[in-house]
């Protein structure tokens, strides 16, 4: 991989981290409340995985979105706007972190009910089928969610209809405290996926250049053998499930092995051996200096924007 | 024209997948098969495997695709095949469908119309034989249609197809086989306006659905014996058109609902509610209701009959209220 | 097999053709209403199966669930009575054809909603384990449910949590109109089933011998290993869906070649090889004899039987 | 004893668990994690895993297990995580569980008790925020509790664990931190009656669940200004207590419900609708409602809390009723 597009997967990556921790301090100060769940962790999935989308493929996630909906493109003043609850917010505040949405984007949520954006996935991949559109649809969603009726309903539909689009597990092994183990009889998500007749891989989540590269060929197949496509991406979340969770369900070790692997970290070091260290760390600096700007002017936006009036509430339910 | 009510909903969806390009109908058994009401008969062939797809047992997962679709451009019309599955796509319809366009900030909008059979009275017994468009019609973010006569089976759904937000259209599995006219030329045709089926003066008859053609035949029982039943036929249970209501009330001053469903909690309590609170006072007696007995719906035919309002049970009731 | 015990399988299938048959024509005459939906061609799925077990086990079927009730034990007085609105029907005439149910059988019925009664299965097994009872618990289901969420749902928490219990899916290659192929990605049954981490084999659903074969390795791996397991029977039904059904969706000259692959025919044709047909032309007619008699007598039975008066009706809903 | 309400639960559970010796408790992260309101704390180190299981994500699965456990003799304590997630389980619950008894001509019975949180007022947004307990009331072969005092935290489950048939306990978010006192020894607790929490004159005020603590202080208010308010707790939806309301009208005359749930087709119209057809003559002035308006919940806290009644909206409401 080529020094920049290293290092702009690097700035996204650092994006979304610097994002998350605002979150997290803001949900301190009680400025976000409800429920947050950071991607801390996990960032080269999405990094990794936006990297090769173009504006006009369609993305949809969790409540665990906030990285791909900033990597899709809605600003980080629109994110934390909404996060605030303010008019300016990506859902003019009505979506708060679980519901980021952005048609302009092509951001389909932000859902909250687990698996539920799978089928919704399928269908916007069917109507891009059908309506010849050149996009991509990607839907990401947990390693939780495939115990759900609706993923196999999902699946089964995708490939018996010859559906492209990629299927993005985000395996961090625990839906909220259940371990990946304790919930399901097949832990290997890849052979689950092909029982659908559908081609499937793994992919260390934890390095993006693998992220990218297998996410590459599953695109390319998507596009020439117009059929879908399932990645398991082996990942971990560094923070707890949400705001709310004590994490009493894991060992500290366990997690302290994990952030070992930190993919931010991870590409650091590998871009760093490519050059002169003082270089990348000048370079480093920049870059992080451009992001804490971003976010900070970003923090400040949503402070300033206004609370939506009740007067199109009413009206806009239909 | 004479059509069967089963004939006007078929016209009426062809002419919908006809006339809306990027429409398609989605459900189990609406191609190959034909339809389990034989809605869609031969549509497959007529125009083909884009237009009409059987689904896989996936209620859940092919709501889901409607809903995507939409989102995507598309004007799915989803076949819920009875309203007695709905509970496994419901989740889709109640927290997504019927909420992405406002929690998006009225960015998305999600232009799917859903279709499904309703109602009891053919002795399929309790799981086969709900009774829940009232009761959906709690729900911000849908509009539930009640075709029940050939003119709305005719054309609700081409009109709510024009729509941008989720329908859902209840078709009453009684009412498949009723014939009568409709017109052709319509320029007036409004989806979510009440209907005044027959004028009176003495007591305002409030249903909807599959319940019409008996109360209509309780009317005409009751004109025998000279009193004069205006019967309203909902049309459109969410949005509710409170107004005809209160109108033909402020004339009568006495109202009777008529609701297939379960008395609890049914679209007839929300009725009376409303009366209570805005024309209390127009009121001669209090406003009653004949609904579904709060059981199950059993198989055999003299349990359901017991159960669910016959026009025996409406005609003792207005004779009760006008006596 | 021996040849009481072939000659008892006979007539077991046999009870359910000529039940099957008596419907049809009751349903014609306007006594059976509603929907009626016939397990003919099938016979040798419920009653190879239901022959290994005993009265103690649990069985659940769907709405074409008149075989499994007669062979689990309810009396053809019972069912024709059931189907007759009667209150000497097994439901007391408040479920139909489609919900015979029988708590002294131990047979749960009779539902209507697709894949409903599978995790209920799953659940009637978990309770048999817990309590230490010794009995087997027994799931039918068409090919066409395994589409269904609830399915998923079942296999993974089955095995995942080794519920010994036995899937028997009635693969008869149509869900009303929709073939197998047109709804399924992956029309290897057993390959789905054996996804989830489960024991899993195919049957000839027309080969009785062949149904108890294998359903008996099932029944004592059930036993042995304390596990589920999965047989998918290949079998075909020689009617239309339901009395409803046109049937229009499947060739005539299909259901002929399944016709000769009648498992009632075939069964006679072995034991027929085995002894003087004379002989077994004898016992043949006796059976037949027998069987007539035992199902007019039903039918005569549910005709006499009363309706059911209001008056439980309100106090039995809870 | 002063408790918080998650207290009395978890010690209601937890009887409950002790004392059914068949019983046990499924859900989502029920053990491990703690449960989500942590009202399983620790439940599954102290009990052990036979009695604290933790489900996958399958809500349809699991409670059909529950179900068919049931069926098969055991007590299963289901836990749906939050009402919000029934609908992937209402088809078992619906076609199911509330019917099986009836179906099978009373031969069978499914003893299932289904807890869940309900509720607003939390800035979860729209598919976190559902109130469907008034809702849910409508189905026959389901019983309704909404634990809303301390008292019924702690005795609500284990007395619905001695019933035979489903119940659905819907615990309220918002209440969970909210402490007080009960009563350690206990003869005369009765799950289906309405409990008068506050005598009063001049109008009687009727609520349920996590609304209960904002028309209490609502009373108080208006107490301050001379106004004689009965409040009354329906703690079971369904059946609903009509007796109770019906007697205490018959002294006040004046009736305002406020119910969490969205105004039309909610349970405040059910009791509007039984109060016509009762007490039509008893009533002095129309029986008026104060409901979640009909807009699905934004996160932003303005919003939420203009949607959702509060206790100024009540205040208001009385004194326009009173004055
Ligand atoms: C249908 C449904 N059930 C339960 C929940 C509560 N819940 C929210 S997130 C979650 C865990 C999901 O885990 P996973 O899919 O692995 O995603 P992760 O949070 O690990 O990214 C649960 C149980 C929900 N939101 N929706
Ligand atoms: C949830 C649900 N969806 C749809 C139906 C309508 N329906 C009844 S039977 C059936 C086909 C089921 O096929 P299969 O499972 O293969 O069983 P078979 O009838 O072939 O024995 C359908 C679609 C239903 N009863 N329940
Ligand atoms: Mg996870
Ligand atoms: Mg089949």
């Amino acid at each position: 991989m080529d020094h920049e597009t290293s290092m702009l997967l690097l700035k996204n990556m650092l994006r979304v981290r610097t994002m998350e921790e605002l979150c997290a301090e803001l949900y301190t100060q009680e400025k976000i409340r409800g429920f947050l769940h950071l991607y801390i962790g996990e960032e080269a999935v999405a990094a990794g995985v936006i990297s090769l989308l173009s504006e006009n493929d369609n993305v949809l996630g969790t409540y665990r979105e906030h990285a791909h909906a900033l990597l899709k493109g809605v600003s980080a003043k629109e994110i934390f706007a909404e996060m605030l609850g303010k008019i300016d917010g990506c859902s003019k505040g009505r979506g708060g972190s679980m519901h980021l949405y952005s048609a302009s984007h092509r951001f389909f949520g932000g859902t909250a009910i687990v698996a539920s954006g799978i089928p919704q996935a399928v269908g916007l991949a069917f109507a891009a089928k059908r309506l010849n559109e050149n996009r991509q649809t990607v839907c990401f969603f947990g390693e939780g969610a495939m115990a759900e009726g609706a993923f196999h309903e999902s699946m089964n539909m995708a490939s018996l209809w010859k559906i492209p689009m990629l299927f993005c597990c985000e395996n961090n092994f625990y839906a909220m405290g259940t371990a990946l183990s304790r919930s399901q009889s097949q832990t290997d998500l890849v052979l689950k996926a092909k029982s659908y007749v559908m081609e499937a891989d793994v992919v260390d989540g934890m390095n993006v250049f693998e992220v990218v590269e297998k996410t590459k060929k599953a695109l390319e197949y998507i596009k020439t053998e117009k059929r879908p496509y399932f990645l398991e991406f082996k990942t971990y979340r560094f923070r707890a499930h949400s705001m709310f969770d004590p994490d009493l369900y894991r060992d500290k070790s366990e997690v302290e092995k994990w952030k070992e692997k930190d993919p931010i970290n991870f590409l650091k070091l590998e871009i760093s051996k490519t050059l002169n260290p003082e270089v990348f760390y000048k370079e480093f600096e920049e870059l992080s200096n451009e992001i804490r700007r971003e976010m900070t002017e970003a923090v400040e936006f949503a402070e300033s924007s206004k609370l939506e009036e009740f007067s199109d509430l009413e009206k806009e339910v239909l | 024209m004479k059509i069967t009510y089963r004939e006007a909903l078929r016209e009426g969806l062809k002419e919908s997948l006809k006339t809306f390009q990027n429409s398609f109908l989605i459900g189990e058994d609406v191609g190959a098969y034909g339809g389990t009401y034989a809605v869609s008969k031969d549509l497959l062939n007529e125009l083909g495997s884009d237009k009409i797809i059987d689904a896989p047992l996936s209620e859940n997962g092919f709501t889901g695709l409607g809903i995507g679709a939409a989102m995507g451009g598309m004007k799915p019309i989803v076949e819920i095949m009875t309203v007695n599955f709905i509970f496994l796509a419901l989740d889709q319809i109640i927290n997504s469908a019927a909420l992405i366009k406002f929690m998006s900030g009225n960015k998305l909008s999600v232009p799917v119309v859903f279709r499904m059979t309703t109602g009891g009275g053919r002795q399929l017994a309790a799981q086969h034989s709900n009774s829940f468009e009232g009761w959906l019609a709690h729900i911000p973010g849908l509009k539930i249609l009640t075709p029940s006569c050939i003119e709305d089976a005719r054309y609700m759904l081409v009109y709510a197809m024009k729509e941008n937000n989720p329908i859902i259209i209840m078709e009453h599995a009684l009412l498949f086989n009723q014939s009568g006219e409709y017109r052709e030329n319509i320029s007036d045709f409004n989806l979510y306006k009440a209907n005044i089926v027959k004028e009176g003066s003495d007591l305002t008859l409030i249903t909807y659905g599959g319940m019409l053609p008996r109360c209509l035949k309780a009317c005409e029982e009751m004109q025998k014996k000279g009193k004069s039943v205006e019967l309203i036929d909902l049309r459109s249970l969410r949005p509710l058109d409170s107004e005809t209501i209160f109108a033909s009330l402020k004339k009568t001053h006495r109202v009777l609902i008529v609701d297939e469903g379960w008395k609890s909690g049914s679209l007839s309590a929300e009725i009376s509610a409303r009366i209570m609170e805005s024309s209390f006072y127009d009121l001669d007696a209090p406003v009653m209701r004949l609904c579904r007995k709060e059981i199950p719906i059993p198989y055999a035919r003299n349990l359901e009959n017991f159960i669910i309002p016959q026009c025996e049970d409406i005609v003792l009731k207005l004779e009760e209220m006008l006596k």
